[in-house]
């Protein structure tokens, strides 16, 4: 899914999937954490958006 | 000029807000909604005429027009998909949009002067409505008017107030109400539609007949008239089809070369003999 | 060749029929201009005269059999190598009897493309890795002696050189290109589904044909077919808009293959797609 | 008549793009489409377009209004849209007739789409007749000249290098008068196409369909059809429509959008009901609309021998041979194609 988003221009780290066990309550906040740096560094998407006009 | 004609009074596809008044419950799963604008009526149907009924950001559809009163019309809708799940979910108060008037209705010349007979199953009672009532409010248009309508069970039969107490009442009239399964409380008749159709047996003479039920109802009540001699132009019908213009435009409601929201909704069985079997 | 497949064509279907050891055979006839070969379905064994075989019959003709999924008939129709896998597809995926169908395969030498015909050669065929079927209960046409002359993935590095921003702009034009019409996906034998998420009912899809909204079309379905796709290039043959639609299948099958090694789709009936199946040495890039 | 060299073509458009914005076939990428022309297009002379000039009046994706909910309170916006004046140049003969359909169509039986209308008005039609007929052409066999171009505000014909002009209306004669420096007056010989690959006789099929619905014909013919909407969608008299609402939180647009006859869902009820419930139901929809339904309603055969149908289906069902089969079927012989050229 990363590599195929990377292929059509969006940035592949929009989209992550990791294994959090349900007893693994800190790694699930490390790793969202994470992922929202990640998503905030990138800055709001605007592709593939249609706002209508 | 260019922008005059997008506005609403020549735009036939631009629908007209209107408010929900009130809501009944008919059966488990059908309600009527009382529908006004702000100047009233949004329109004024004759009796077996279509709106247009939306909520906006949910969807469209086209229902047949139950009722209407000085200032408001009535639709009955069962819950059967998306729009009228959302629709059921609503309360007094909500705002919805409302287009039309569209069709043809159901023949008032043709039915003057003569004796009415009402065939209906389940929810089909509801674009009967539109004319019964009519035929009420304009009683010395008519001759006799018997009613035969039946549903599942007591708790599926629409309009009940109607049905027992309203139009019994009426001069020269009859109704004959009969369920699929009655429960312990019922003591009416029971037994399909056709079943007790054959039982009171009317004459064809001097009658037209008004059927509007589910499409098994129809193909056994339509035999049952062909026994009694009932002619094909003396029998009149209304179908239901997908519709998403309602102006004859977008095409998916033709019969043949008919658009059910043109042409019909209300065809004679002799139209319909006439049309490809496909509806 | 082809007049002598020809004949074969016609007295294999008419035998199979006149034994009742099917009720219908798919293969190709003549259609209106000398390019046009178009599918035929024939019952009776006096029509077994309309088959033909020439370089133009393009259509991969297993899709159909989807059509005829519970009717319990049997079927036998003609398969070149690409057609083959699409059997395969259609088996591993459980939509089709195996003895419900009789497979006739054909050494294919390569087609044209009937929408292309001054093209010496469809491009889909260019690379070709398997012009002799790889399933059939008969075969017919000698082997064919050719290779291909492009590589499996050729292009592919092309796009996946470019910046981010240019490849959004250059699939955002192929999108815009789009309306929607679903040739792509229904002539597709690995989109078997009876009921589609692009289907009006569902809404996942705006109907609104957008770019955006094209966009998601084409990324679902690519994703859907993503181990599955058998590189018939049958989406790309009849998109009536040109889109490369096989740039993106053929990428992802680049990336499987490079993530759970060399594997060409339905083109062993025992192995099931790599991602149709657990191995404890799978790559698990995001864990 | 007008003369101009096809060289300057260019110059006449931006003359009149100075008004209005003037749609040319372009060749984008192997599909001819119109599209606004810009300095540096380069106009397509030769074959025809792709998808046909009707989605420059019923677009394929159509905003009809907005919306906005709150609560439960609701309110409809009308669009105020003006549409600019326009000038389509180069629509084929074929494409003009497709036109009067769906004029018929939009514009008649009670209720007029100001949509349509409102584009169609604003619309000057420039016609380029066809010298020479594609494969897949077939016109001639539905009555339509390729050398006439009737209901077109200027006709205009190429031989050679040359290209002619003629005014036909009021607005066409305008619109060349805005030009009259770069033209010259005179004639040139232009000879019509002839010689078309296909034929079909459509005589007389209309009234003999009606008695074949039941027919096994259509379980046979509809078999190699897919199902995909390529052939109601390339289709120039194709005008079927889906309204859809699009929301995005509290407000949205209502939408009109091309469907297809061909699509499963396209007559199907909400109580989960479908009149026309499988491949063979949507194709004989399909056909007899074309060739029985609309001539019925609207005194015209819905095809307009284009040929974009059968030159892009995926599986080449070609209407000329199913209305030759047709013909054999309702019994009236297999037609006079050879007298049509």
């Amino acid at each position: 899914m990363q590599r195929l988003l990377e292929y059509v221009g969006i940035e592949p780290e929009r989209f992550q999937a990791r294994w959090v066990s349900g007893s693994e309550a800190a790694k699930f906040a490390e790793i969202v954490t994470s992922l929202t740096e990640d998503i905030k560094a990138l800055g709001p998407n605007r592709k593939l958006r249609d706002d209508h006009e | 000029m260019a922008q005059e004609m997008l506005k609403a009074s020549a735009n036939p596809l631009l629908p007209v807000v209107c408010k929900v008044t009130k809501i009944v419950d008919e059966t488990p799963d059908v309600k009527t909604f009382h529908v006004t604008s702000e100047n009233g009526k949004p329109f004024t149907p004759m009796p077996g005429q279509l709106g247009m009924v939306s909520l906006v950001d949910v969807g469209e559809a086209m229902f047949s027009v139950t009722s209407q009163g000085e200032d408001h019309l009535e639709f009955a809708i069962k819950r059967v998909g998306m729009l009228t799940d959302a629709l059921h979910e609503m309360e007094p108060g909500q705002e919805i949009a409302v287009r039309g008037p569209y069709g043809n209705g159901f023949p008032i010349d043709m039915c003057k002067g003569k004796d009415l007979l009402f065939i209906g199953g389940g929810i089909g009672l509801a674009p009967l409505r539109s004319l019964i009532n009519y035929c009420f409010e304009n009683r010395n248009d008519f001759g006799h008017i018997q009613i035969i309508y039946g549903s599942r069970s007591p708790a599926d039969l629409c309009f009940k107030d109607d049905i027992f107490n309203n139009w019994p009442k009426q001069e020269n009239t009859r109704v004959d109400i009969t369920v699929d399964k009655g429960d312990e409380n019922w003591t009416g008749n029971e037994g399909f539609v056709p079943q007790i159709l054959e039982e009171v047996n009317p004459s064809p003479e001097g009658k037209v007949a008004v059927v509007c039920g589910p499409p098994i109802m129809i193909k056994f009540v339509l035999q049952s008239l062909a026994k009694m001699n009932f002619t094909d132009d003396q029998i009149v019908t209304t179908l239901e089809m997908r519709m998403k213009c309602g102006i004859g435009k977008c095409g998916r409601c033709n019969i043949g070369s008919c658009y059910v929201c043109l042409d019909g909704p209300v065809f004679t069985l002799k139209q319909l003999n006439n049309m490809p079997n496909e509806y | 060749m082809s007049n002598e497949l020809t004949t074969q064509m016609r007295e294999l279907a008419k035998k199979l029929l006149e034994e009742e050891k099917v009720q219908m055979v798919i293969g190709w006839e003549k259609g209106s201009l000398p390019y046009h070969s178009t599918p035929v379905f024939v019952t009776n064994p006096e029509d077994a005269q309309k088959l033909i075989w020439d370089e133009y019959c393009a259509n991969n003709l297993a899709s159909y059999l989807l059509d005829y999924r519970n009717s319990g008939m049997k079927i036998a129709l003609f398969v070149k190598g690409c057609d083959s896998r699409a059997i395969v597809r259609l088996l591993q995926d459980q939509q089709i009897n195996r003895e419900n169908v009789y497979v006739i395969g054909i050494n294919c030498p390569g087609i044209k493309d009937n929408f292309n015909p001054e093209k010496e050669i469809a491009e889909r065929c260019r690379d070709c890795t398997h012009p002799e079927p790889v399933l059939y209960d008969e075969i017919i046409g000698e082997k064919p002696d050719r290779a291909s002359d492009k590589e499996r993935f050729e292009g592919i590095e092309e796009i996946e050189n470019m910046t981010p921003d240019e490849k959004y702009q250059f699939w955002q034009k192929e999108y815009d290109k789009c309306i929607r019409c679903f040739a792509c996906r229904n002539v597709c034998p690995g989109c078997s589904c009876r009921e589609c998420i692009f289907d009006q009912g569902q809404k996942w899809l705006e109907r609104r044909v957008v770019s955006s909204e094209n966009a998601f079309y084409h990324l679902t379905r690519a994703l859907h077919l993503a181990g599955r796709c058998i590189e018939c290039g049958e989406c790309e043959r009849v998109c009536p808009m040109n889109i490369p639609i096989m740039k993106l299948n053929k990428k992802i099958a680049k990336d499987i293959d490079s993530l759970f090694g060399p594997y060409e789709a339905a083109v062993n009936l025992e192995e099931m797609p790599p991602l149709g199946k657990y191995k404890e040495e799978d790559p698990e890039e995001f864990m | 008549m007008k003369i101009i060299n096809v060289e300057k073509i260019p110059e006449i458009i931006k003359k009149w793009q100075n008004d209005c914005e003037v749609f040319v076939p372009v060749d984008n990428e192997g599909a001819v489409d119109f599209i606004p022309w810009s300095e540096g297009s380069k106009i397509t002379l030769e074959g025809n377009s792709l998808v046909p000039p009707k989605k420059l009046f019923f677009p394929q994706t159509e905003t009809l209004y907005k919306y906005e909910t709150k609560g439960q309170s609701a309110n409809v916006i009308a669009l105020e849209e003006k549409t600019a004046q326009r000038i389509i140049f180069g629509i084929r003969p074929c494409d003009l007739k497709s036109l009067e359909m769906l004029d018929d169509v939009f514009l008649t039986k009670g209720f007029v789409d100001p949509y349509y209308k409102l584009k169609r008005e604003n619309t000057a039609l420039v016609a380029l007749l066809c010298a020479e007929a594609c494969d897949t052409c077939f016109c001639t066999s539905m009555n339509i000249d390729p050398g006439a171009a009737s209901g077109a505000d200027i006709v205009a014909c190429k031989s050679g290098e040359q290209l002619g002009l003629q005014a036909q209306t009021e607005k066409g004669e305008e619109l060349l008068n805005k030009v009259s420096q770069l033209t010259t007056e005179g004639e040139i010989d232009f000879k019509k196409a002839g010689n078309f690959k296909l034929q079909a006789d459509i005589e007389g099929l209309a009234e003999k369909l009606k008695e074949h619905f039941e027919s096994p014909y259509w379980e046979a013919a509809c078999r190699k059809c897919i199902g995909c909407g390529t052939c109601t969608y390339l289709c120039p008299t194709c005008h079927c429509f889906d309204i859809n609402s699009n929301t995005r939180g509290d407000h949205g647009i209502k939408t009109r959008c091309w469907d297809s006859c061909m699509f499963s869902e396209y007559t199907l009820m909400a109580g989960g009901h479908n009149p026309r419930p499988g491949k063979k139901e949507r194709f004989r929809q399909r056909f007899l609309h074309k060739l029985q339904y609309f001539p019925e309603r609207y005194n015209k055969t819905a095809c307009v021998g284009c040929g974009r149908c059968l030159a892009k289906c995926p599986a080449i069902v070609d209407i000329t041979r199913i209305i030759t089969e047709l013909r054999e079927v309702t019994g009236i012989g297999t037609g006079n194609v050879e007298s049509v050229s």
